[in-house]
């Protein structure tokens, strides 16, 4: 840390980043599409691929992670969640009622796509979690940088 | 009884975190909390809330940590406000005393009625293909709850980058 | 047609925060569009309730004690009406004093989530979804009271959140007990279940955390220690908003709603509320006299006002409700008006202190005229609305016996006459001060928007004639039914 | 207190943690006051739902479960936590810039504002 040019952390943990960031990112995808069969979720999983981005801010600092996914795209992406998730409860209305599921066919039980608009509405949600605690995390850090300067 | 025995241990560290003065040892005994809490879900079937749990933990620890960690904190030491602890004390405890008595009336532990959770059990899977009952509840029996539930989360999003803003007014020359 | 009271605000707030920074105005023109359209939706439904006395909407096609349902009835829609018609206006007022703020677009943003989570409450028919709703709205509001971000500002929303954190916690540890004691979460279904298993010590205790909890929410006076900090904070729009329809939302329509609806109430309980009443009444008035800040002595008065309110309702004739929900809509009207007002001043003049101020009548008419007919209003002077709803707050007051409440009622009206006479002498018609010669009228809009709160404020006093009276009545009987409020609930959904 | 005592520890966690808010002077150690509520209370309505030798509520390919546990506390305190998360974040964002403003955590030295 003494040495200014050094961002982030020291090359033991930048290595071990390097190899599980990707995991954690597809552990949380996995667990947001099997959120309507098993535990986890849209909020989880999308917790999970927050914390992912996370994981390379603080270890790559913030340039890194900021390139890969900037603030203001962050923020769009968080807004076109929440729109997706409201689009999704209106489009209900196709079915005479707010937030209806209106698939006809629910799927095969257990199978991958079933159970109507559960899946959708779990992306939706991952995506502004995932967006918005990213978002969240980074004005906080981005906040106390130009503080210390 | 493990149950008990992890209460006890969560109510320790929550002791232990509100007492302690070093703040970053502190924040880590809540830590220690959340991470109780999760066991806790766990051994009350709750698999879904302890994953949450767990990332939320980690989370909040982050944030926390950040903005805690870093700036040469003097401790603060609670003055000897002897008259307030007391009546804070005082309210705690008559508190407790009308939670007892009230609890009472409770059905006991381990045996809810589940006047209205026996229909999502029974045609939760019928009636919309998830065989995860709790995600069926949250995005389709109850989703409009968890519209509110997102729209918390951007609503948070929105106060925090308004309140980090550097300037917040535009001067008038 | 119900959710759109909840889907309007929330589309703007998502739409205004997505084209907000690229498309130019966009914000004003969207959020004003919202608010219009939320405005034409809850006069509308007037007319619904007018023709099918209660309405109940099942979200997701899910018959309620399953799903969450939505309700209009009589209360539902006077809420609406008040929420919607102030919010409209604020937001016309915005358009121009939001210029001296950064970040135009966020404000609006926060604002549209403010409302929707409000109307979210109001409409709600389950338990825990009013719980949402109630964080949506204070999690706004908290980073609306902080929006200027200067030092004060910042402090007094901290208080604020964590204030308004533990009233939450106490609600939703409520509703947790409730949930195991009934078993369900619909409020009707609660009402029924209570009404077949008996009360006890339980619901008492559940009763106690509302009543510290929404209580909070309300800043009735043991736990109005935030309100005097973030009010003044907040930008003149929301202080509006907050004192206007914000507090009787959160808290006086949702302790309503639970006490007399769901949990029942009981002679000590009224009592209860009744001397929360009293002493938020006297301890207001009082503090306010103090008061240099403008805000902060409209703050001090907003207690008052709302101990006027919890006082009517406690003593729980008709006559009484009729009058608490008079004065509630009268006191949303100008107290809205009266903040709006202080934000023209500090707009022109840049301060806010009493001692500075002067002569401003004759720079700034319009401000001045319409928070002459604002405060003139609040003390009860007649003809105006305010007078017409105490006059009716302390004959019933009488006639159920309470003559020495009826009679802290008048005094405190004496003392909101004299603090506001105070607050109208030191600024618009003292000597001519020359410090502010060159100041100017503030913009159209916001002067557009303060003559229509004021010609509301003549006006309102119409609202007990014969013609109006309907839209009132209505709403004073969904308190009076009281528990029978689940029969009326589960046979509109048969 | 036989079948209640998990109900009052969960009580007295709630306890610890509105003492912490009432009687602390450090903002941190408030924040950190507030988590532990919200953590009782969410623990209390799931300790609400929880049947004696239960099962999770997710079902399993060819079995019928029978004794699940309440499946909707679970879902309710899912909502519970993210509420608790979006206040814990917001509020560290103003401690922040207090701490920026007042250099300090402690509240008797933000005192600007009277009442």
């Amino acid at each position: 840390m003494k040495n200014k040019k050094e961002v982030g952390m020291t090359v033991i943990v930048k290595t071990i980043t390097r190899l599980t960031v990707g995991l954690i990112l597809l552990y949380g995808i996995y667990i947001v599409l099997h959120g309507h069969l098993s535990p986890g979720g849209g909020f989880a999983g999308g917790v999970i691929i927050a914390l992912s981005f996370i994981h390379l801010m603080l270890a790559f600092g913030r340039e890194v992670a900021l390139k890969k996914l900037s603030q203001a795209s962050a923020s769009i992406l968080e807004s076109l969640g929440a729109i997706m998730f409201l689009g999704i409860a209106i489009l209900g209305f196709i079915g005479g009622y707010f937030f209806l599921n209106f698939f006809l066919h629910k799927g095969k039980p257990f199978a991958l796509f079933s159970a109507g608009i559960i899946p959708l509405c779990n992306i939706a949600i991952c995506l502004k979690v995932g967006a918005g605690l990213f978002a969240i995390f980074a004005a906080l850090v981005l906040f106390k940088g130009s503080d210390e300067k | 009884m493990e149950l008990q025995v992890l209460l006890l241990f969560m109510i320790f560290a929550a002791i232990a975190a509100v007492e302690i003065e070093d703040l970053l040892s502190s924040v880590i005994a809540v830590g220690a909390v959340g991470l109780g809490l999760s066991l806790v879900f766990l051994i009350l079937k709750a698999p879904d809330l302890a994953i949450t749990q767990l990332v939320v933990e980690i989370l909040c620890l982050i944030i926390l940590i950040r903005a805690t960690i870093n700036k040469d904190l003097p401790l603060i030491r609670d003055g000897r406000w002897i008259f307030n602890t007391f009546s804070t004390l005082l309210f705690v405890a008559l508190f407790l005393i009308f939670a007892y008595f009230a609890l009472k009336e409770l059905p006991i532990f381990g045996q809810p009625i589940m006047r209205v959770a026996k229909e999502y059990i029974e045609k939760g899977l019928e009636k919309t293909g998830a065989t995860n009952i709790v995600a069926a509840i949250i995005l389709d029996f109850r989703g409009y709850d968890t519209l509110g539930e997102a729209t918390i989360l951007f609503t948070a999003v929105m106060a925090v980058l308004a309140v980090i803003r550097k300037v917040g007014r535009i001067n008038e020359k | 047609m119900l959710p759109f009271f909840v889907i309007i605000p929330l589309g703007a707030a998502f739409l205004i925060s997505l084209l907000g920074k690229k498309i130019k105005n966009i914000d004003d023109v969207l959020a004003n569009l919202g608010t219009a359209s939320l405005l034409a939706f809850s006069l509308y439904s007037i007319i619904l309730v007018n023709a099918h006395k209660i309405l109940v909407y099942k979200v997701g096609s899910w018959v309620p004690p399953i799903g969450i349902c939505m309700v209009l009835d009589g209360l539902t829609s006077f809420m609406l009406v008040t929420v919607n018609l102030v919010s409209f206006v604020v937001t016309i007022y915005s358009i121009s004093y939001m210029k001296r703020y950064t970040d135009k677009h966020r404000f609006y943003t926060l604002f549209m989530l403010m409302l929707a989570g409000m109307n979210g409450i109001i409409i709600t028919g389950d338990l825990f979804n009013l719980f949402v709703f109630l964080e949506i709205a204070s999690i706004a509001s908290y980073a609306l009271v902080a929006f200027g971000t200067e030092a004060e500002e910042l402090e007094a929303a901290f208080k604020y959140a964590v204030m308004g954190s533990v009233a939450s916690s106490f609600i939703l540890l409520g509703i947790a007990l409730l949930y195991s004691y009934t078993s369900t979460l619909n409020m009707a279904d609660i009402s029924l279940v209570l009404s077949q298993k008996g009360t006890g010590l339980l619901v008492n205790f559940v009763l106690v955390l509302f009543l510290m909890g929404f209580g909070l929410k309300a800043a009735l006076v043991p736990f109005h220690a935030w309100l005097p900090d973030a009010h003044p904070s907040a930008p003149a729009p929301i202080s509006a908003m907050l004192s206007g329809v914000f507090i009787k939302t959160l808290g006086v329509y949702a302790l309503c709603r639970v006490l007399f609806n769901i949990l029942g109430v009981s002679h000590n309980i009224l009592f209860v509320l009744i001397m929360l009443g009293v002493i938020s009444q006297i301890v207001g008035a009082i503090l306010a006299l103090a008061q240099q800040d403008i805000k902060r002595m409209f703050a001090y008065s907003s207690i008052s006002q709302i101990g006027y309110i919890i006082f009517a309702l406690g003593i729980g004739t008709p006559l009484a409700i009729l009058g608490g929900l008079f004065h509630l809509f009268n006191h949303a009207i100008f107290k809205s008006l009266l903040f709006l007002n202080s934000g023209a001043i500090e707009y022109a003049t840049g301060t806010r202190d009493l001692k500075r101020l002067g002569g401003l009548n004759s720079q700034l008419p319009i401000t001045g005229y319409t928070s002459l007919l604002g405060s003139m209003s609040i003390s009860g002077i007649p003809p105006l609305g305010g007078f017409f709803s105490k006059l009716i707050i302390i004959i019933a007051a009488v006639q159920s016996g309470y003559i020495g409440f009826a009679i802290i009622a008048i005094l405190v009206s004496i003392l909101t006459l004299a603090y506001y006479l105070k607050f109208l002498r030191f600024t618009f018609f003292r000597k001519f001060s020359e410090t502010w010669q060159k100041t100017k009228e503030v913009p159209l809009t916001m002067g557009l928007s303060m003559i229509v709160l004021a010609v509301i404020c003549i006006v309102s006093g119409l609202l007990i004639t014969p013609l109006f009276k309907p839209f009132l009545q209505s709403a004073v009987n969904v308190l009076l039914t009281g528990n029978s409020y689940k029969d009326l609930v589960f046979g509109a959904i048969r | 207190m036989n079948g209640y005592s998990e109900y009052m520890l969960c009580f007295m966690l709630f306890c610890i943690g509105l003492y912490c808010v009432l009687r602390k002077r450090n903002i941190i150690k408030i924040i950190i006051g507030l988590g532990i509520i919200e953590y009782a209370v969410n623990l209390f309505f799931v300790l609400v739902g929880y049947r004696s030798h239960g099962r999770a509520p997710i079902l399993a390919k060819d079995q019928t479960i029978l004794n699940m546990v309440d499946p909707l506390p679970q879902a309710l305190v899912l909502t519970s936590i993210v509420i608790g998360l979006a206040v814990t974040a917001l509020i560290v964002a103003i401690a922040i810039r207090i701490y920026e403003k007042y250099g300090t955590f402690d509240i008797t030295k933000i005192r600007r504002l009277r009442g």
